[in-house]
C-alpha cells in the first residue's frame, strides 16, 4: 500500500468519498458490519462528548479546551486498528481515539475541568497523558516502540500530532530516532489544515507531510481523514508493518476542525464561513452514516436513541466530576517523588495551615 | 495620555517603535494575522504590513535562532513566544547564543533582540500555560530579564527594552494583562532596565514584589495599614541586573525584607535578594529575611492553583510574622 | 576495596547495575561503542551488548524523550548526555516531561531515568565545555540533582540514583573525574540521595561546598587550619532535594555560612543556602552568611579561566572574612 | 543541476576523479587557472596551518582542537563560490573556508589557543564565530538570510554542519524556516562518514543526506566534497539559485576526516586502517595536484617553495599569540552586556582585588 500511495506523485488514499460512497473497493477494510456500527457510535459518541464540554466550557463549568468537531473519523479509525495491549501516545486533540484506548469522559472533564485526575486512566489502558508542548510526545512514543522491541514484545504504539506540529524539531528527532532503531512507531498527523491560525501552506512548503518520511527511509502515505475506512485501513497496514519488525510509519491524514481551535479561539478571524461549509459537507460521520444506512445498518430511530444513550451517559459523567470542588492538598505535593522530601513536608504542611487559618 | 490596561500599553509600544524603526520585525506563532492569542500585537501586521509583523512555523527554536541571524544582520527582532512555558525548545538557542554572542565576538556581534512572552499563573489555565521560570533565565550571564507589572511600566521598558543593543526577555504577566487601567502616555517614553520603582514608602519592612505579585501585595499591605503595619513595597521590574542598591537601602530603613514571587520556592528569585540582605545590611537586620512563594511542586491544575499562588491573605500573614520577629 | 578515581567509580556502579537488572539500558552519544568521550562507559558494551549499551544518533532531545517512553514501557533508561553543556536541547523535555510525569498522572507513570553528564569547569576547555547550571535544574519541580565530589560518593549516590523510581540528573564533576584515588568497595553499596556529608568538623565556621569546589575548599581549609581555623566542610552532595537538617545544624553551632560553588552567582546555588540560614538560624549567625562563586559573565576561554574560577585563595580570603566579621 | 543529480537516483556529482581526471567535463566550471591555481594554494595552506595546529596542541601550546586534514576541497571550494559580501556561518570545522572569507591563522590560534579574541575577525568579515552547539548555527544562518531578503540586498548565506549535525531538530527547523520564507540560505553538509565514532549509517536511516531537502521541498543534491571543482560548480549553482530569489538549496558533501576529531580523540577505536588508506588515496589535494601538474600549472619545486611561504606565515601568526599570556580581567567581564552592568562592575573589582592581592 505505502509504495501505491506515493505522496511524492500527489497519491492520497480515498476509499468511501463524501457521498458515502467506497471509490477504492480494493482497498476496503474487512470489518465486521457491527465494527462499523460501533465506530460510528463512538464517532458520535465523541462528536456529543465534544459539543457536551464545548457547552459546559461556555457555562463556566469547564475550563480552557481544544474541540474534536470534524475529526472523529482520524481518531477513532486509527485507535480500532490497535491492539488492546498496544500503545498510545496523544497530542491533545484526539478524543475519539482515547475513548477507544479506554479513558472515559469523565478522564476528558476532570483533566479539561483543571484536575490531574483526569490523566490518570482505567489501570492499564496504554495511553500516555495530554502532551500540551507540541511534538514533545514523539519522542515518547519512540522510546515506547523501543523498549517494545527490548523485551521482545510484539506491541506497537501510536502517537499523535498536528500539521502545526510537523515544524518542530522534535519531529525530525523522534522519526530520525524510530528509523534508524526501528521502533514500532506510527506517527499519525491530523493535518486540519490550521496550527491555530496559521494555514499548513505558510507550515512547511512541502506539499505533504507524508513526504517528509523520505527523510528517514521510512513509508509515508497521505490518506483522507474523514473515511473512517482509508483511517483504518491504512493504521492498520500501518500497524502490521510495524509489529512485523520493519519499523515505523508516518501517516498524514487530512482532516478538519470543525470547530474552534480551543474555547478560547475565534476561527472566523483567519477562515472563510465558505471554507468552513466546504468541510461541513465533507463531515466524517455524515459520510458514514449515509453509508450504513444505505447498508441498513442505521437510521434515524438508531441515530436519535443512541443520541440520547450517549448524551445521558455523558450527562452522568460530568455530574461525578462535578462533585470534585477542589484538588486536595496533599495531593499536589505527593505525587512529586515517589517518597515526599522534607521539604515538600514542610510546604505541604504551611499550605495546611494556612487553610486551616483562614478557616478553609 | 489615555487609560490603557497591560494588553494596550504593550500594543502601544509595539506600534511606536515599529514606526520608529524600520529595522524592528516582530515575529511569532499567530502573532501577525491574528495579533496573537491575547491580542497583544492587534493591528500591528495590518498598519506595518506582513513583511514586518508575521506569523512563523510552529518551531521556537528557529523562532529564536534566525532572530539571532537577524540581529546579526542588521535587524532588531522582537520575538513573541506565545506562552512562557513553550520558551524551553528555545533554551539551547537562549543560553548558548542570545546571551552569549557579543562576548564570544568581543562586541563584533550582538544581538539587540527582545524575546516577549506572557508568564506567570492564576488564569485558570491549561498545563504548561502557567509558569514562571524568571530565576532560570535570571542565572543565564548576558540576558536581561524584565517583568512589568503596571500598563505604564510595561510600555516605558518594553521600549527600552526594544532599544537596548542585548538581549532582554520581556515577561508579561498575564493574569493581569487586562486587570488594571492606568493613564499612559501616548508617545514614546522609556523606563530604564535595572531600576526598580517604589510603589509605597513604609517604615517597619520592605517587602518586594513583581509582576501579578505586585498587585497581591498591595491587597495585603492595605489591609496590613489598617492594623498600623507601615510597609514599603518595592516593585522589582528588572529580575536581572535587578536594583541592589533600592532594596538593600530600603532594607538599611526598615531592617526587616519579604519577597514575594509564584515561582517555585528553591533556587528562586526570593533566595537571591535574602542573600544580598545579608551580605549588604546584615548589621540593620531586626527579622530573618523571609518569602512567600509558590512550592517546589508542578504547578497544579487549576482546581489545585488557589492553594499554589500567593494571595494575599499569606502574604499579610508573612508581613505579620516579619514585624514581629 | 579496589582503588578507583571517580570515572571507575561510575564505572563500577554501571557496570554492577548493568548485571544487576537487565530493564537497565544505557546510551548516549559515543557513550556505547567508543565507551564515551571521557571513557566513563568503557567496556559495558562489550560486556552488556549493543542492546543494552548503545550509541545514539546526534539529537539530545530524543535521547532524553526516548528514554521517558522506554522508563514508561518499564525500562530503566540511563542517558548520557557528552558534556552538560549539550543538555540544553533537551530542556524541553526535562521541565515539561521528565520532571512531571508522576505529577502529571498521579503515579501512573514515572520515570525512573538517570541523566548522566560530565558539568563543570577548569580543564582548559573549548566553549561550552564548562557549564556549571544545577541552580536551574534544582529549580526544576520533580527532578532531583546530585553532584558527588569523591569517588566514594560517586558510586555510592549513582547506584541510589540508579534505583531510584524518580528522575535523578547525575553531574560529574569532570575536573577531579581522574583528580582523586580512593578505596572504593567493589561491590555494590548506597548513598542516601537527600544526605550531605561533613568532611570536617569545625566550630568557626560552615563551608557549604559540592563538586570540584569540595577540593578546593579542603586546600583553603588545610591553610586556615594552620593560621588556627576551625572549620566545619560539608560536601552537599546533592543539589535538590538538599540537606537542610545537617546544615541548619551546622550553621546553629558554628554561626557562620560560607558557599563555594563555580557557577555563576546571581540566582546561583548559594543564594538558597544563605535564604536558608536565615530562615533557620538567624539568631544565630554572627557574621553574614557569605559565597565564593563563578561571576556573571559567560564562562571565559581557557585563557581566562583562572580568573573566574574560585580558587583556594579566594575560598581563603573569604573564610577571614566571615570569621573575623 | 539540481533535478540532474537526485539524490533518490543515487546520482552524485564528481567532476574530477580520485587520479584527477576530469569524468564530468560538462559539469567542469570555468574558472581561469590561477584562480584554481590559488585554490590549491589555500586547501594547501589550510592543511599545513591544521597540522600545525595539531603540532602545537601535542606541545601544550594549543587547547583541543578539531582537525581538519581531508576536507579542505569542501571548505575551500564551498567558500570561494561566495561573494566578498555574503555571509558565512561555520560549525568548527571549515578551517579552509574561514581563510578564504577573511579569517586568519591568527584568529585560529588565539581561538583555539583560549581567548575569544579568535572570534573577533577582521572588521566586516560577514564570518561568524565558530558554533559549538551542534546545529544550532544553521537557525543563524536562516535569519541572516531573512535579513538579506528584508533589506532588499542580494547577499546570500552558507552555513556548514556535519553529518551528525543532521540528525539534531535545529536541522529539520532551520530548514523549513528557510523554505518557507525563501531565505537565501546554503545548507553544506560535511558529511565525513563519522560523527566523532558514530558511523553515518547509524545517525540516520536514509540512504543520503540530501534527500532530507525533499522534506521541505528544496532542492538537495550529494557531491564529491573531496573534488574542488565538484564543490565548487554545485555551490556556485546555489548560490546563484538563492541569490535569484528561489530560496535556500542542501549540499551534502561526502568527505572524510583523514585526522581525529579532537585532538583528544583517537579514531583507530572505531575505524579501520584500511577504511583510512582508502581515503588517503581519495585526498582532495593529491588530485587536485596531478592536475595541476598535468596542466604544467604546478610541480615539486612550487610546493615546496609555498610549503615553506606558507609554513613561516603560519609560524609568525602563532608566535604573534603566543605573546598573549592571559585575558585581561575588564575582558571577561565588558563585553556581557554594551554597558557593564553594577553587578559586574563590583564582580570586576573584586576580581582585581584579588589579583592584586595574590600580587598577580
Ligand atoms: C511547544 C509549543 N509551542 C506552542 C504551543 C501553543 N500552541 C498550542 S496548539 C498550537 C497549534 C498546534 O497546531 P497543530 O499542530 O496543527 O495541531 P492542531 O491544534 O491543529 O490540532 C500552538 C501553537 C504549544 N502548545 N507548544
Ligand atoms: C548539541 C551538541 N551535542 C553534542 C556535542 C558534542 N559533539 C561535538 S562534535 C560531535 C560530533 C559531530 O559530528 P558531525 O556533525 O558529523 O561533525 P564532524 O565532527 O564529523 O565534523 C559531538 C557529538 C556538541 N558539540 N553539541
Ligand atoms: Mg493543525
Ligand atoms: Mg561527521
Amino acid at each position: 500500500m505505502f509504495s501505491t500511495f506515493d505522496p511524492l506523485q500527489g497519491k492520497r488514499l480515498t476509499i468511501m468519498n463524501e457521498s458515502g460512497e467506497i471509490v477504492a473497493p480494493e482497498w476496503m477494510p474487512k470489518l465486521p458490519d457491527d465494527k462499523i456500527v460501533d465506530a460510528y457510535k463512538t464517532m458520535l459518541y465523541a462528536r456529543i462528548g465534544d459539543l457536551k464540554a464545548v457547552s459546559y466550557q461556555r457555562q463556566g463549568r469547564l475550563y480552557t479546551l481544544p474541540t474534536n468537531i470534524g475529526q472523529e473519523a482520524a481518531a477513532v479509525g486509527s485507535a480500532l486498528a490497535l491492539e488492546k495491549t498496544d500503545w498510545m501516545v496523544p497530542a491533545y486533540r484526539e478524543l475519539g481515539a482515547w475513548l477507544v484506548k479506554g479513558a472515559t469522559m469523565r478522564d476528558y472533564f476532570f483533566y479539561f475541568g483543571g484536575s490531574e485526575e483526569g490523566s490518570r486512566y482505567p489501570d492499564g489502558t496504554r495511553l500516555l497523558p495530554v502532551s500540551v508542548p507540541i511534538t514533545s510526545q514523539l519522542t515518547h512514543a519512540v522510546g515506547i516502540g523501543f523498549a517494545s522491541n527490548y523485551k521482545g514484545e510484539k506491541d506497537v504504539v501510536i502517537t499523535y500530532f498536528g500539521d502545526g506540529g510537523s515544524s518542530q524539531g522534535d519531529f525530525h528527532e523522534a522519526l530520525n530516532w524510530a528509523a534508524v532503531f526501528s521502533c514500532p512507531t506510527i506517527f499519525f498527523c491530523n493535518n486540519n489544515g490550521y496550527a491555530i491560525s496559521l494555514p499548513r501552506e505558510k507550515q512547511t512548503k512541502s506539499k505533504t507531510i507524508a513526504q517528509k518520511a523520505i527523510a528517514y527511509d521510512m513509508p509515508g502515505i497521505q490518506i483522507d481523514g474523514n473515511d473512517l475506512f482509508a483511517v483504518y485501513r491504512a493504521t492498520s497496514e500501518a500497524v502490521k508493518y510495524a509489529r512485523d519488525g520493519n519499523g515505523p510509519v508516518l501517516i498524514e491524514a487530512i482532516t478538519y476542525r470543525l470547530g474552534a481551535h480551543t474555547t478560547s479561539d475565534d476561527p472566523s478571524r483567519y477562515r472563510s464561513a465558505e471554507e468552513e461549509k466546504e468541510w461541513e459537507a465533507k463531515d466524517p460521520l455524515l459520510r458514514l452514516r449515509v453509508w450504513l444506512e444505505k447498508k441498513g445498518l442505521w437510521d434515524d430511530a438508531k441515530e436519535k436513541d443512541y443520541s440520547e444513550e450517549a448524551t445521558s451517559d455523558i450527562e452522568s459523567q460530568f455530574a461525578e466530576f462535578e462533585q470534585y470542588k477542589a484538588t486536595p492538598i496533599e495531593d499536589i505535593f505527593k505525587y512529586t517523588f515517589e517518597e515526599m522530601p522534607d521539604s515538600l513536608k514542610e510546604q505541604m504542611i504551611e499550605v495546611r495551615n494556612h487553610v486551616n487559618r483562614m478557616g478553609g | 495620555m489615555a487609560v490603557m490596561n497591560l494588553v494596550q500599553a504593550i500594543n502601544s509600544a509595539l506600534d511606536l517603535k515599529l514606526a520608529d524603526d524600520k529595522n524592528i520585525v516582530l515575529f511569532g506563532e499567530d502573532a501577525g494575522f491574528e495579533g496573537g492569542v491575547f491580542r497583544v500585537t492587534d493591528g500591528l501586521q495590518e498598519k506595518y504590513g506582513e513583511k514586518r509583523v508575521f506569523d512563523t512555523p510552529l518551531a521556537e527554536s528557529v523562532l529564536i535562532g534566525a532572530g539571532i541571524g537577524m540581529a546579526v544582520n542588521g535587524l532588531r527582532p522582537i520575538c513573541e513566544i506565545q506562552f512562557s512555558g513553550f520558551m524551553y525548545p528555545a533554551f539551547n538557542q537562549i543560553i548558548s547564543h542570545v546571551s552569549r554572542m557579543r562576548t564570544r565576538t568581543r562586541g563584533m556581534f550582538s544581538v539587540p533582540m527582545v524575546i516577549r512572552a506572557p508568564y506567570g499563573g492564576g488564569i485558570r489555565a491549561l498545563e504548561h500555560h502557567s509558569e514562571s521560570t524568571e530565576a532560570i533565565y535570571g542565572h543565564i550571564p548576558g540576558l536581561k530579564v524584565v517583568i512589568p507589572s503596571t500598563p505604564y511600566d510595561a510600555k516605558g521598558l518594553l521600549i527600552s527594552a526594544i532599544e537596548d543593543n542585548d538581549p532582554v526577555l520581556f515577561l508579561e504577566p498575564k493574569k493581569i494583562y487586562r486587570a488594571i487601567k492606568q493613564d499612559v502616555p501616548e508617545e514614546i517614553y522609556r523606563i530604564k532596565i535595572g531600576k526598580a520603582s517604589v510603589l509605597q514608602q513604609g517604615e517597619q519592612l520592605t517587602i518586594v514584589a513583581y509582576g501579578a505579585m505586585s498587585r497581591v501585595v498591595q491587597q495585603a499591605i492595605q489591609h496590613a495599614k489598617k492594623d498600623g503595619y507601615s510597609i514599603e513595597l518595592i516593585d522589582l521590574r528588572t529580575i536581572y541586573p535587578f536594583d541592589k542598591q533600592t532594596i538593600v537601602e530600603s532594607i538599611r530603613k526598615t531592617g526587616r525584607l519579604l519577597v514575594v514571587h509564584e515561582a517555585a520556592r528553591t533556587f528562586g528569585v526570593a533566595a537571591e535578594l535574602m542573600a544580598i540582605a545579608n551580605e549588604e545590611a546584615f548589621l540593620h537586620l531586626e527579622a530573618p529575611p523571609a518569602r512567600v512563594t509558590g512550592y517546589d511542586t508542578v504547578i497544579p491544575l487549576p482546581k489545585g492553583e488557589d492553594f499554589y499562588f500567593p494571595d494575599a491573605a499569606r502574604v499579610y500573614e508573612a508581613i505579620k510574622k516579619t514585624i514581629k520577629f
